[in-house]
């Protein structure tokens, strides 16, 4: 009985979690918010007895991805924070569009015979789950590994703007300020010093 | 008694609430927001199925795991493509992105 | 007697010089003009032999050669002529032969240019030999599209907007002739109705004796989709632009062969296969084929440029061809095979006397002209000889297709071929009007510069001039050749009893 | 005899293409050629006749030309290329190779200094190689192969100095008009072999008389007889002839005198069981004939040129032989074809050396020619005489046949438009011999008048051969003739039954009384100037324009050419243009804009992309679920 009570408190924080991020003027409000709702859906998965995916879930949404954000949202700060989270022109289409997909995975869901199995022994998950990572999914296994690592310099190379060029390749026009730029760092530093200032123009 | 379809529609609701984020938003890093949020609602449906269908075998919640794993490296990556396009076009606007017009 | 295996020589020779043409540096003009001139006379040789050795008495297909290729579906590269294609075949020589000497002294790019006339006389080889339906379809695919690029490099007047209307109106055309390609391949499929297994050889799918109700939209499909290439009336619109703007050799090979593929394909598979479809067309392609014949005589009438009074010319003659096919007799049949070639060769003269024209004048507009008979003697003795070829006198080949054409038609389109006859007096007029403003009155002092055809030039109009007189004097051994070659095809056309459609 | 009739057309096409070849550039060489081939063909001519004379059997043979077999419920064809010599047939071959060997002899002093000497003499040899062939083969289908080449011939040699205007436009015109004719002889054609099965004469002449529904055979007597219309300048061909005179004046003697315009004429002799058998068609021709007679001596009395002049009269004279024609004699037809061919060649010529000598074609402005020229002046006064149809010369002898047989056939109204006809040409024949060869030197200023002198033997002897030809050749229709030989032109040359010649006083009389008031008339006013012409023009003004403007035909036709065959071809070009390429280019270019359409869907927003594929996913589900489209669900 208790399971009931909990499942209703956390999937009503989810769902308010979730409205208050797309509806919430302010996007660093909207990131601590997301950030709520991913901790909601932890819990959730703890209570369905996936102990690990919840740690996971915790470990990298909730630590890892929200902070992303809220990083993201410092460095691309324009003017006013208060009113940086508006909607486009789609606004009034996508809510009708989401409500008619809600409306017809909910129909359908509801329409199908599902049969709930009993509730599982309890004992921690991450045992078998490291069974299944190393024998039937050892492949995707690695490849996880290789891809968090593309994804690391990808971010890397992307995130810091261009590396530092021959002057022959870029065109006099403008390119003064490229062409000194230091080594590694000193190129961030450019990249950032060459946004702001190109902000005013 | 909780049941799947608990789950399910919760998990609906979350997938349409990040969909509107993700369509409706004008800044890009709102849009991202959604699209983690639909990420999530997926994530939960695994979990939910392999909870109530097949609680023996944990296939659902492995599959949750790489969906977080490929989550982390898509987030990654995508702020970073904000950062440079900010560097370019000195705002995030999703609506200022179209080279892929015709 | 096919041992000298004279077929595949004749459709080898374009295309192996072809391929040795484009290792050749394009510097070097006069070997690459060379391998044009070996090939032309290569074919127009085995040509002249299959013509000679030919013997009239066997019905059928002679010189047969069959080579497999997809024998899945029942497509082999069978080549094989008969009295219908045989002609067709040498005319191509013959125009290649001619168009090469015609092209003698080009410059810009010759050997992009020779490459692709050849691919192109290749494809029209190929078309008039292949017994094989999807073979010929390919050839007729081959023809068409490098001449494309022909109009669009080294054409004059509008050359752009002309080389794609011409290559749009013709690949439409035979898309839609595929239709009824496919629609046969399928029919003959059927155990019932047809053989019972794919093929695509002309001998098999003769044998099936499709229903009426079949062959009545089959045939409109082939006629439509052929007669853009003939051109039947409301698709003609693509030979005007399309003939003046080709380069000269180019324009006599398109109205010299290009023209004739249609009217073959539709006398080979129209009739040979749908007679019932034919006769019950047969009205409709009679008044197209009228309209084709007056309606653009009078056009020509007022054309201010002399290629488009020849290429008008051309369409009104090919008008006979239909007028022959309509009237589905063994006269008017075999009038319209022999007018395909007689046009073929009159109109190549004439458009190589224009391209002589313009090629030394730069202008093509009868207004500029005005005695240039005192400067080209020959020219305008030349462009007498090929303008009342193509008004039908006699002692020229021209009138005997024509006549039995109007025999022919006579039985069964009375009204009609009467009315086409009556374009013989306003084509005498156009032709003789043109002839009078541009090369007789008061000699212009412009073209006071201007050099007689000597030499190189001599010779196409020699060549194609003499066969048109020969063959008007003595047409019977020609003739006996194309009527023995529709006997079958109009054997068959005779025992139909279906009516037209009004 | 027939490898000689071969032989016959043989030479001078073999003299064409000799000249063509070799001969270009001496001018000798090619005249003697061609000269020695025609005199080939007179000679053997002249055997043939003499054959003919004594036994009048034809003789036939023939190769085939062209056959397509017979398939089916329809006919094939099957053309033969034949020779036929019979008694008509070697009359005008010697009629065409004799006048032809004149005009040639004539020709060598005429074009003397003419650059395109041996361009002339090849066309001419040409010509004569198409008559002739024209007149011997046997069957209409080569008649109508020959028929064209003539139309070509006459095409070059009018065009002959084709770097002026007016020749090369008198040219044209004249084949574009023989095309209309041939036009409606093909079409007769075509329609006799669908309905007989054959070209052949002889064979035809078996078959005509017995074919039942008149009605069909009229409309191929008539189409047929369009050839000849337009052959012969008749009535509404007839506009081609006066231009033709732009030719040198020797080929307007050979062609427009004496053979080519005398093919149509010879056609309708040697296809007569065709017209004899259909009356009303022959009523037609003998009317149209008489109309042309009138209507062409009419117009000649306004005319000043010299050579235009005789062109009307030819047109009248060949009117005359139609009438002839039309009312039942074949014989009397051809008897004037045989006369006229005679002086009206004389008369050409002798222009021809009238004008060589004065460079100048007007006649008001010729005098006194008599004194400076006295050959050319008598044999023109002879060849006057006799077309005037004076009693010893030929011409009395042939007009008289012809109002005899249209009395005789009861065509009266005819028979008095042929004696009006006949004061026309007195008096219009008269009128030019008064002014042209008497007139006074006082009165005409032109200077040309003083150095006019007598043309050099080569041209002089043709004359006077001609001359002799017009006085004795008419006597062969004479009574006196079958007393001395036994046989007349009309048991010669007949259909049906022979007719022997005897002079009908009833006729001749009236016809030589008019003859000579004409020529008095032409007296009073032109050659002692009591009335003066001047004057009588102005009285009958409205009448003398008219005249003067043939009858406005000419501008009747170039007004039909400009407003219906040229309108008519701007209007379709306009529809070629405009509505067939406007419809497929349009084709063309609504695909394009079309595509510029849809190429705004492809707006590069990523949302819209999402909010559409989300939204089709809803929408998709949805129809599922209801069973509008079959739906799963329960």
């Amino acid at each position: 009985m208790l399971g009931v009570i909990f499942f209703y408190v956390f999937a009503a924080a989810v769902v308010v979690g979730a409205f208050a991020m797309v509806f919430t003027k302010n996007l660093v409000h909207a990131a601590l918010f997301m950030a709520g709702t991913f901790l909601m859906i932890a819990f959730l998965y703890i209570l369905m007895g996936a102990d690990y995916v919840g740690a996971v879930q915790i470990l990298v949404y909730v630590g890892a991805i929200s902070i992303l954000f809220v990083f993201g949202i410092m460095l691309t700060k324009r003017d006013r924070i208060e009113d940086s989270n508006r909607f486009n022109r789609y606004g009034p289409a996508a809510t009708v569009v989401a409500i008619l997909l809600f409306a017809s995975i909910v129909i359908t869901t509801l329409g199908a015979a599902i049969r709930n199995a009993p509730a599982p022994t309890g004992d921690s998950t991450i045992q078998t789950i490291a069974n299944i990572f190393l024998s039937d999914y050892v492949l995707a296994f690695e490849f996880a590994g290789i891809l968090l690592l593309s994804a690391l310099v990808g971010a890397i190379v992307i995130g810091q703007g261009q590396l530092k060029r021959t002057t022959k390749l870029r065109p006099a026009a403008g390119g003064g300020v490229q062409g000194g730029g230091g080594a590694l760092g000193g190129g961030a530093g450019v990249g950032l010093g060459q946004s702001t200032k190109g902000g005013d123009k | 008694m909780i049941g799947l379809a608990h789950y399910l529609v919760l998990a609906a609701i979350l997938f349409c609430v990040g969909l509107l984020g993700a369509i409706a938003k004008k800044n890009a890093i709102a849009v991202f927001m959604g699209v983690e949020l639909m990420l999530n609602s997926v994530n939960l449906n695994l979990v939910a199925f392999n909870r109530f269908l097949h609680p023996e075998f944990l296939g659902g919640q492995a599959f949750a795991i790489f969906v977080i794993v490929v989550a982390a490296a898509e987030v990654s990556v995508g702020l970073a493509i904000i950062l440079a396009l900010y560097r370019r076009k000195a705002n995030t606007s999703v609506d200022d992105i179209d080279l892929l017009k015709w | 007697m096919n041992a000298l295996h004279l077929l595949p020589g004749i459709i080898l020779a374009p295309f192996a010089a072809a391929l040795i043409m484009l290792f050749v540096p394009s510097t070097a003009r006069n070997l690459i003009r060379g391998l044009a001139l070996a090939a032309a006379s290569c074919s127009l040789a085995l040509a002249g032999l299959a013509m000679f050795l030919y013997d009239n008495s066997t019905k059928g297909l002679q010189f047969v050669e069959h080579i497999g290729w997809l024998k899945s579906y029942g497509i082999s590269l069978d080549l094989g002529v008969d009295g219908l294609s045989l002609p067709l075949v040498l005319l191509t020589a013959i125009i290649f032969f001619a168009g090469v000497f015609v092209s003698w002294k080009l410059e810009n790019r010759t050997k992009e240019f020779f490459v692709y006339t050849l691919l192109l006389v290749g494809g029209v080889f190929g078309v008039f030999m292949s017994t094989d339906l999807l073979v010929l379809f390919m050839f007729i695919e081959i023809a068409v599209i490098p001449k494309y690029v022909l109009i669009l490099v080294w054409g004059s007047t509008r050359k752009d907007y002309a080389a794609m209307k011409y290559t749009l109106y013709l690949l439409s055309g035979s898309a839609l002739a595929f239709v009824g390609l496919f629609a046969i391949y399928a029919y003959a499929q059927n155990p019932q109705l047809g053989l019972g297994y794919g093929t695509f050889a002309l001998s098999d799918l003769g044998r099936i004796n499709f229903d009426p109700q079949f062959q009545k939209w089959a045939f409109l499909v082939l006629l439509v989709g052929f007669g853009v290439l003939v051109p039947i009336f409301p698709l003609h619109r693509w030979t005007p632009d399309g003939h003046s703007a080709a380069p000269t050799t180019i324009s006599m090979l398109l109205a010299g062969v290009i023209m004739k593929l249609g009217g073959y394909a539709i006398i080979r598979v129209g009739l040979g296969f749908f007679p019932e479809g034919a006769a019950y067309w047969a009205p409709v392609v009679a008044i197209l084929a009228t309209i084709n014949v007056l309606y653009i005589a009078f056009v020509a009438l007022v054309q201010k440029d002399m290629k488009f009074v020849v290429a008008n010319s051309s369409i009104s003659h090919m008008g006979f061809v239909l007028l022959g096919i309509a009237s589905m007799n063994a006269v008017s049949v075999s009038g319209a095979a022999a007018q395909m070639f007689a046009h073929g060769i009159m109109a190549a003269l004439f458009f190589a006397l224009v391209g002589q024209v313009y090629d030394k004048a730069h202008t093509r507009m009868i207004a500029d002209f005005g005695g240039l008979a005192k400067y080209m003697p020959r020219t305008s003795a030349a462009f007498l000889v090929v303008g009342l070829a193509s008004l039908g006198l006699p002692g020229l080949f021209n009138f005997v297709p024509e006549f039995s054409v109007f025999v022919g038609g006579m039985q069964r389109f009375p009204v009609l071929t009467a009315v086409s006859i009556f374009s013989v007096v306003v084509t005498a007029i156009y032709v003789l009007w043109v002839y009078q403003r541009v090369f007789f009155g008061p000699a212009n002092p412009r073209w006071e510069g201007l050099v007689d055809m000597k030499g190189v030039e001599v010779v196409p109009v020699v060549l194609l001039g003499g066969i048109l007189l020969v063959l008007g004097i003595m047409p019977g051994g020609f003739m006996n050749i194309v009527s023995g070659g529709i006997a079958p095809i109009v054997q068959r056309l005779a025992s139909v009893s279906t009516g037209g459609i009004f | 005899m027939i490898t000689l009739a071969i032989l016959l057309t043989i030479a001078p096409i073999a003299a064409y293409v000799l000249i063509v070849a070799f001969a270009q550039r001496w001018k000798a060489l090619s005249a003697g050629i061609a000269i020695v081939a025609t005199g080939g063909s007179l000679v053997i001519s002249l055997y043939l006749l003499i054959a003919m004379i004594g036994n009048p059997t034809p003789v036939h043979d023939a190769m085939q030309w062209l056959r397509i077999p017979h398939i089916g419920g329809f006919r094939g064809l099957e053309i033969v290329a034949g020779v036929l010599v019979d008694p008509l047939s070697a009359l005008m071959a010697t009629i065409v190779s004799l006048v032809a060997f004149l005009v040639m002899v004539y020709s060598v002093g005429y074009m003397k200094g003419d650059e395109g000497f041996s361009r002339y003499f090849a066309y001419l040899s040409l010509f004569t190689f198409s008559m002739l062939g024209l007149v011997v083969s046997d069957n209409y289908f080569m008649t109508f192969v020959f028929w064209e080449l003539v139309g070509l011939s006459s095409y070059l040699l009018i065009g002959f100095w084709r770097l002026k205007d007016a020749p090369a436009e008198a040219s044209k015109k004249a084949f574009v008009t023989n095309r209309w004719g041939d036009f409606g002889f093909m079409v007769g054609i075509i329609l006799l072999f669908l309905t007989f099965g054959t070209f052949d004469y002889t064979a035809l002449a078996a078959m005509i008389p017995l074919y039942q529904h008149l009605g069909f055979l009229a409309l191929i007597a008539v189409l047929v007889f369009t050839g000849p219309m337009g052959k012969s300048a008749q009535f509404p061909f007839h506009v081609w002839l006066p231009d033709a005179m732009e030719g040198p004046t020797p080929v307007s003697a050979l062609i427009h005198a004496a053979t080519m315009v005398a093919a149509g004429v010879y056609l309708v002799a040697r296809a007569f069981v065709l017209f004899h058998a259909v009356p009303n068609v022959m009523e037609l021709i003998a009317w149209i004939g008489g109309f042309t007679a009138i209507f062409a001596a009419l117009i000649a009395l306004v005319q000043k040129d010299i050579k235009r002049i005789l062109a009307y009269s030819t047109l009248s004279q060949l009117g005359y032989m139609f009438l002839a024609l039309g009312s039942g004699s074949m014989s009397a037809g051809m008897f004037h074809l045989t006369t006229h061919a005679f002086f009206k060649a004389l008369l050409f010529l002798g222009a021809g050396s009238v004008i060589h000598a004065l460079e100048q074609q007007d006649i008001f402005k010729m005098c006194g020619l008599a004194k400076k020229m006295p050959i050319t002046t008598w044999t023109f006064v002879i060849g006057s005489l006799s077309l005037g149809g004076l009693f010893p010369l030929a011409g009395f002898w042939s007009k008289d046949e012809i109002l005899l047989t249209a009395l005789k056939n009861g065509q009266v109204a005819l028979y008095w438009i042929g004696v009006i006809t006949a004061f026309l040409t007195a008096f219009y024949m008269f009128r030019l011999i008064f002014t042209a060869f008497f007139g006074k030197e006082a009165e005409v200023h032109g200077e040309h008048a003083h150095h006019a002198h007598e043309s050099p033997a080569s041209m002089t002897a043709p004359l006077i051969v001609l001359a002799v030809l017009s006085v004795i050749g008419g006597l062969v229709g004479s009574p006196w003739w079958t007393q001395w030989f036994g046989g007349s032109f009309g048991t010669f040359i007949y259909f049906g039954e022979p007719e022997p010649a005897h002079i009908d006083l009833a006729v001749a009389i009236p016809a030589t009384i008019v003859a000579l008031l004409g020529i008095g008339l032409a007296w009073v006013i032109y050659g002692a100037k009591l009335i003066k012409h001047e004057w009588l023009a102005e009285r009958l003004r409205p009448l003398h324009t008219l005249l003067e403007h043939k009858f406005y035909v000419d501008e009747f036709y170039a007004f039909v050419f400009k407003w219906v065959m040229l309108l008519l071809g701007r209007i379709l070009d306009w529809i070629d243009h405009r509505v067939i390429d406007g419809a497929f280019d349009g084709l063309g270019s609504a695909t394009r804009a079309g595509g510029g359409k849809l190429r705004l869907i492809q707006s590069g927003k990523l949302q819209s992309y999402a909010l559409v594929i989300f939204g089709a996913v809803a929408l998709v589900v949805i129809l599922l679920s209801t069973n509008l489209i079959g739906g799963f669900v329960k």
